[in-house]
């Protein structure tokens, strides 16, 4: 189990996404049951991950996530009958996607993670953390959220040195 | 390896325009049609550009030849509204365009009985950056036509009975462009799709032309709440490509509209190219010609893949 | 002042300038496709081929910040941006069809309201323009009374000669003070004669009668009849060197963001979506007419000018084929 | 700007050992839009309950978050207080610094900087919580039953007896279904006609019960609470007011030879029949196929002989609608006809054990048929070919059932009993007869049913064989049965006067065109889905729909019963209000940017989503776009997932609200 008192270099920022009836609650569990896991996980609660839309995954990363985690109930679990279906081969399109584009796969992990396996949660979320951690930062999205059309940038730090060079 | 430019035949283009000005005549003449969408010559030497027609007289414009590459099915969407859609239309397609008609019937966009589709068997047609008064080459055609499996669209109304001359064989510019990528790291295809996404200046065309961006409010259009940025700055326009891919996966047909409409020139149709071959892989989809009630993101099996979950 | 400059003394010219701080801002290939765009060396330099966008965007930024909020408790604070900021810049080898859209823009952004964001870049902008040796079926400069070889909103002219180098005009104090301050670099004109310019086959339309047709058809079939095919992107706009609508949007989160000011169209169904529902330009041909009026009738109303200087961008990247030289024509015609 | 409320929950010292309570309170009190924050020991406690109530009222505060423990503890908890205070309860939010933070963190600052994180999600997210009014729906308290065997009498009677109106359809001229075709039932041995008849009669008799046999559904149209169901009532030839139910029409009918099904073909029937003696309704009614009158249009002897002159060959099939609030399924079963496949069947195996091509090949409800004091023989179980009694008898079972490789790979659960019955009723009526079983295992979990089981072998001598057959022929007119006995590893060859098949269950034919027609989802069996395998094993997916007996899979009677019974009770829980009330957590459609693709329909497990017609002040077509009908709806926003317009809009999770929580990250 990990220990909090390790001091590192790098706290990654993950955000879960998890459905309410089995992950949450097997988060919950983990609660109950006083196991650890890393403090870095920021988990925001859908009814089912069948309500998962893609733009989240997008905008968690935008936003500074350096990994991200969706994670649901088992297939044949699902509250809503086939919601964890659907979002499986939706998510199993959009991870190829990122890939595409240049997204590193082990940054946005994904977990069937029933309410009954409080242990589950811990390993997943302990994995994807020390996963991330040992990748460093999600820089690609922050820098391209810095980075302006030629045009619109007021003033570059190596045109601010050449004025000061004058 | 890029083989060497050879001509290709289109020698039945003229057979083909012939013909579809007499059928265009008759249907207005019996009244089979209020309207048909095919293409005209316009100003510039060889150049054609899409046109609505209402009477037997303007049969006589219909043209098709190499420049004849929009998609038409876009006027039959809901995201053209100035078209009336009273009485049946007769529509101009080539075999990637009616593939986009089929999925637009399967996404309840359109109804079969209220087409009257003229296929066009079709050797290729110019790429976008090409000016239009150019022979068609192995060079010069359209990176689609390179892997085009439907030169002849099937279950058409009328077809002009002219037998496609064996073309030349040519590169799968496609398929070898997304291995190229394949085989990057994920920084390099990083900087390579930055370098391309930070040309676009959110000009729509890539959207406005698609025949399934039929949305009247586009998501990335909102700002309750600004799902993706609107301004085209580079993390706006990322996001922006992103989400059009995803929205049109399992549902592009393979026009590669986007990608020769984008002025910008962002080779936006390897990103479709994409999607479909890990739909294909994954779910054993493609785009065809029959009409599909669920599209693959829109179904599921219980066995589908999940060896990327944990 | 006439001048002559060498190929090699130009590219000295740009290398000095990048070296001591001023943005050169000039045609170069980036991924792909010629875009103006700030040159790390003069070796970049490409003016074979004519941008894909024209060079408003050095005085009219594709996207640009005009200010930033922060919120912490109660308080909102707000941060200006200040236009004294923008960097000294030197655009080369802009096309005469671009060079001369600048003046017109001119009008526009400081009628009324004088827009800082551009008049403080366009003060601090020197344009070195180029006269014109290509020329396809889709240029009509001279459709709309310009020519390859205009020189209207540069400071300086370059005329490419026969044998190499350029003749060399200033056209005003900026022009002048780049050939003072680098006067080593210039020599005195030669008798070379220039290389043969550009020559579009475009006739001289009567843009005095468009302009009267234009007045009265407000409601014509025409509209339907060319713009019913248009699909309502933006590209034609945004290629355009005299388009000039922008939007303003907020983006960041609940504690902060930036209003940014950005390229809009007209050609957009968004363009004049009201708040209330309402859309007075909601079909295409509308919206299309927009344009037409203003490029010839309203910007010619308020200013005199005339919203196009025929580089013929719009008629190449139009998805649908839709050709403003064509249609101009007819309207000529009627 | 909003006033925000944010409570911190010490939870004793749960929360606040690891987490810094009143750092966490002043960080986010911060937060724009945040009026009020503090911490307080217990806030789910009285004292508690009621700082959040005075503060809403003191502080006029607009939304509430209470940092505390899960949701699933407390959220009900906390927007009740917040309700009693004035406030909507879902402007209440509940930020979980419990079970997601200080109990899994040891570090007292990690901890402290996740709360505030977690707190502050919850800030921003419930600034775009709206209002959302509870969604009422008006429920008709009445409820069809489709089916009338005894899971169908069971529920109807149920339901009826708690005083609603129950609309009873059967397919059959007579309800009763297959248990009325049982000569005895395990493990008790009760006489099925004994306690299945009076049931019937009491149906028949019930004011609360309109029967409608001989009828089928034709549409199901409408939701929970609001069902129009059109049934199509078969031209029965016979008027039912009129027939006295005298049977003199049926002693008279020339055409006598007709097999019966009840009798599952082996006793014969007249053309104008009731499928058996205690047939409720006890009205005839006329095979048209094999009636002399429809087929030459001579004979009407029937006609003749009926005195109240009830016999109507003009009678046309007419649709009936009726209105109900709830529909339970109860179609029961139907057996494996191994010796014929039908039609499009995927499952292999047909045509196996010499069904259907030797006679004395017979299956387990052909042999009740045998049995049954009132079956075609009068209880002697007699052989079909030649009126002998078997003197050995041999009992195959999983016939069908359990094999993979066929196509059916479930148990089909009632076999073992009833063959061990079999033993039992062969052994009381021929007593020097000897009787075989080749049987895989014993499944009988049940009450009494192991015992049972046992008392066949140990008191009724059967022998058990495990093992399948290998072979059978006919030789002679005996019947040779090959198989292997694997306990003991040798090779059985029985001589057998008669074989019994236990061939599998399975659901009824056109159990899926039924189900097409409810919206309900079916197995790749056809077997009904139930909404939840382990907490609503009687409900469907499709809210107001529920499942009793084998229409959902094989069952024995008890379960049946009990499973009648609970759909019943569900049934009545709908109707002890006037007006169904529900979360609304419900998806709304933004009618003005849907442009009617359906993906949102496509992927509605619940049949949720329809069609809805746009039109003008003319009444022009504008457009169709999807409505989402808030009583079926289960709010699982895999409709939003998949909108690409975000024209739908699950409340309670919007975009806005998801979006602003990852903004606050």
């Amino acid at each position: 189990m990990h220990s909090e008192n390790q001091k590192h270099d790098f706290e990654p920022k993950i955000i879960a996404f998890v459905c309410t009836w089995c992950t949450y609650a097997g988060a919950d569990l983990a609660g109950t049951s006083r196991m650890q896991y890393p403090s870095n996980v920021r988990v925001l609660k859908f009814p089912c991950t069948g309500r998962i839309d893609p733009v989240f995954i997008l905008k968690a990363f935008q936003q500074g996530a350096d990994g991200v985690l969706v994670s649901g109930c088992h297939p044949g679990d699902c509250h809503y009958i086939a919601g964890n279906f659907h979002a499986r081969r939706r998510f199993a399109a959009f991870r190829k996607l990122l890939e595409f584009i240049g997204v590193d796969l082990g940054r946005l992990a994904f977990s069937w993670v029933s309410a009954a396996e409080g242990g589950k949660w811990v390993e997943v979320v302990t994995d994807l953390t020390e996963k991330v951690r040992a990748m460093g930062p999600m820089v690609e999205f922050k820098d391209l959220a810095l980075e302006e059309q030629w045009s619109g940038v007021i003033n570059t730090p190596e045109l601010q040195e050449a004025y000061d060079a004058i | 390896m890029p083989l060497t430019s050879q001509p290709i035949d289109t020698s039945i283009y003229a057979t083909i325009t012939a013909a579809i000005r007499s059928e265009a005549s008759r249907l207005f003449t019996a009244a089979e049609v209020v309207a048909i969408i095919g293409y005209a010559a316009a100003r510039r030497v060889g150049s054609a550009q899409p046109v609505i027609i209402t009477d037997a007289a303007a049969a006589e414009t219909l043209i098709f030849t190499e420049a004849c590459v929009n998609n038409l099915a876009v006027y039959l969407t809901k995201a053209k509204k100035e078209i009336p859609k009273k009485g049946k239309i007769g529509i101009i397609v080539k075999g990637c365009d009616l593939k986009a008609l089929v999925g637009l019937m399967g996404e309840s966009q359109l109804k079969r009985e209220d087409l009257y589709l003229i296929g066009i068997p079709c050797a290729g047609v110019l790429a976008s950056a090409v000016q239009p008064a150019t022979t068609l080459t192995t060079e010069t055609i359209a990176s689609k036509c390179c892997e085009c499996d439907v030169h002849l669209p099937l279950g058409c109304d009328f077809v002009p009975s002219v037998t496609l001359p064996p073309g030349p064989q040519m590169e799968s510019r496609y398929s070898e462009e997304i291995a190229r990528l394949e085989a990057l790291t994920p920084a390099e295809r990083w900087a390579y799709w930055k370098e391309q996404f930070a040309k676009c200046i959110k000009c729509y065309a890539c959207r406005q032309i698609c025949p399934f961006c039929f949305c009247e409010q586009c998501l990335c259009d909102r700002n309750k709440p600004q799902m993706v940025e609107t301004t085209p700055r580079p993390a706006g326009n990322t996001a922006w490509h992103i989400v059009r891919a995803m929205h049109l996966a399992g549902r592009c047909a393979g026009c590669a509209e986007c990608e020769r409409v984008c002025p910008m020139d962002i080779p936006l149709n390897l990103l479709n190219r994409k999607m479909a071959k890990e739909l294909k892989e994954l779910y054993d989809y493609e785009a065809g010609f029959e009409i599909n009630d669920k599209g693959p993101l829109t179904m599921f099996t219980e066995k589908d893949d999940q060896s990327f979950i944990k | 002042m006439q001048k002559y400059i060498t190929q090699q003394n130009l590219n000295t010219l740009i290398d000095t300038l990048i070296a001591s701080g001023t943005r050169v801002v000039a045609p170069r290939m980036s991924a792909g496709i010629p875009l103006y765009e700030p040159l790390d060396s003069s070796v970049e330099m490409v003016t074979d081929q004519l941008p894909r966008r024209s060079a408003k965007e050095a005085f009219f930024p594709v996207c640009e910040e005009i200010m930033s909020y922060e919120k912490e408790g109660q308080q909102i604070k707000l941060t200006d941006i200040d236009p004294a900021r923008f960097p000294e810049t030197v655009l080369v080898g802009v096309r005469p069809c671009d060079a001369a859209a600048i003046p017109v823009l001119d009008a526009v952004f400081s009628w009324d309201y004088k827009d800082e964001f551009f008049l403080e870049r366009r003060r601090k902008t020197t344009v070195i323009g180029l006269a014109c040796t290509t020329a396809d079926d889709a240029c009509f400069c001279t459709a709309v009374g310009l020519s390859p070889a205009e020189t209207r909103g540069s400071d300086l002219f370059l005329t490419p000669l026969n044998g190499g180098g350029f003749a060399c005009q200033s056209y005003s104090e900026k022009g002048e003070a780049l050939i003072s301050n680098n006067s080593a670099l210039f020599s005195e004109p030669n008798n070379a004669a220039p290389l043969p310019l550009a020559a579009p086959q475009a006739d001289k339309i009567d843009l005095k009668k468009v302009k009267s047709w234009l007045d009265g058809h407000f409601e014509d079939p025409l509209w339907d009849g060319i713009a019913v095919r248009c699909v309502g992107c933006g590209a034609c706009a945004f290629v355009c060197p005299a388009c000039h609508c922008f939007d303003i949007v907020d983006e960041g989160t609940e504690k902060a963001g930036k209003r940014r000011k950005s390229w809009d169209a007209c050609g957009f169904w968004k363009f004049t979506h009201h708040a209330s529902g309402h859309n007075p330009r909601d079909l295409q041909p509308k919206r299309y007419r927009n344009r037409i009026m203003h490029k010839f009738k309203y910007y010619d109303d308020k200013f005199g000018q005339t919203l196009c200087t025929g580089c013929g961008r719009c008629v190449r990247v139009c998805p649908v084929g839709i050709d403003i030289a064509a249609i101009v024509e007819e309207i000529s015609k009627k | 700007m909003s006033r925000i409320g944010v409570f911190i929950c010490h939870c004793g010292e749960n929360i606040s050992r690891t987490v810094d309570v009143e750092r966490v309170a002043e960080e986010v009190g911060r937060l724009p839009g945040v009026a009020f924050s503090t911490d307080y020991k217990y806030m789910c406690s009285d004292p508690g309950q009621t700082l959040v109530k005075k503060a809403i009222q003191e502080q006029k505060l607009s939304h509430v978050v209470v940092a505390a423990c899960s949701p699933r503890m407390h959220e009900k908890t906390f927007r009740k207080a917040v309700e009693a205070a004035g406030l909507n309860p879902f402007l209440c939010e509940m930020a979980n610094i419990r079970e997601h933070c200080s109990w899994v963190h040891e570090n007292r600052e990690e901890a402290t900087v996740k709360a505030i994180d977690i707190v502050g999600m919850m800030v921003e997210r419930v600034k775009k919580n709206r209002i959302l009014p509870t969604i009422t729906v008006p429920v008709t308290k009445r409820a069809l039953v489709i089916g009338g065997g005894i899971a169908g009498i069971q529920a109807a009677l149920d339901i009826a007896d708690c005083g609603h109106e129950v609309i009873l359809v059967e397919r059959e001229p007579s309800i009763g279904g297959h248990m009325a075709q049982l000569s005895e039932t395990f493990p008790t041995l009760d006489c099925s006609q004994c306690i299945m008849t009076p049931k019937m009669v009491d149906v028949a008799n019930h004011p609360k019960i309109k029967l409608y046999t001989y009828s089928e559904i034709e549409l199901v149209e409408g939701y929970i609470g609001n069902f129009q169901v059109t049934i199509k009532k078969k031209a029965r030839s016979v008027d039912e007011d009129k027939c006295t139910g005298c049977g003199v029409c049926m002693t008279k009918c020339p055409q006598k030879k007709i097999p019966n099904k009840f009798d599952q073909n082996i006793g014969m029937r007249t053309a104008i029949y009731v499928p058996f003696p205690q047939a409720v309704p006890n009205t005839p009614v006329i095979d048209r196929d094999n009636c002399t009158w429809f087929k030459t249009g001579k004979c009407g002897v029937c006609q003749k002989v009926c005195g109240p002159g009830a016999i109507d060959f003009e009678q046309q099939d007419t649709l009936i609608v009726e209105a109900v609030g709830a529909i339970v399924v109860s179609t029961g079963f139907d057996l494996y006809t191994i010796a014929e496949k039908p039609k499009g069947s995927p499952i292999k195996g047909y045509g196996e054990f010499g069904h259907g091509k030797i006679p004395d090949v017979i299956d387990g409800m052909t042999f009740e048929r045998l049995a049954s004091a009132s079956g075609p023989t009068g209880g002697k179980i007699l052989r079909p070919s030649d009126g002998k009694e078997p003197k050995q008898i041999v009992f195959i079972q999983c016939v069908g059932s359990r094999a993979r490789e066929k196509g059916i790979s479930y148990c089909s659960k009632v076999c073992c009993m009833y063959t061990a019955k079999h033993t039992m009723l062969y052994h009381h009526k021929v007593h020097d007869g000897q009787a075989y079983v080749f049987f895989m295992d014993a499944r009988t979990p049940g009450k009494s049913y192991d015992e049972f089981w046992r008392r066949s072998i140990e008191e009724e001598e059967a022998v058990y064989i495990r093992g399948m057959v290998s072979r059978l022929y006919q030789k002679g007119d005996k019947i040779v049965v090959m198989g292997n006995d694997i306990s003991v590893g040798v090779q059985v060859e029985i001589e057998a006067d008669m074989v019994v098949l236990a061939t599998a269950i399975q659901p009824q034919k056109g159990a899926d065109a039924l189900a097409q027609k409810l919206g309900i989802s079916y197995d790749k069996y056809h077997f009904y889905s139930e909404a939840h395998a382990k907490l609503r094993p009687v409900e469907c997916a499709t809210a107001g729909i529920y499942l009793a007996g084998a229409c959902q899979g094989p069952k024995d009677i008890p379960e049946t019963v009990s499973q009648a019974s609970a759909a019943a009770a569900k049934v009545m829980t709908l109707f002890s209000r006037d007006q169904m009330e529900r979360e609304p957590i419900v998806a709304r459609v933004r009618e003005a940017g849907c442009v009617g693709c359906f993906a949102c329909k496509k992927v509605c497990a619940y049949g949720a989503v329809e069609e809805k017609e746009i039109r003008d002040r003319q009444g022009n077509l504008i457009k169709i776009v999807a409505y989402v009908n808030p009583g079926v709806c289960a709010g699982c926003g895999t409709c939003q997932a998949t909108c690409p317009s975000k024209s739908v809009e699950l409340d309670g999770y919007t975009d806005e609200q998801i979006i602003a929580m990852i903004e606050a990250l």
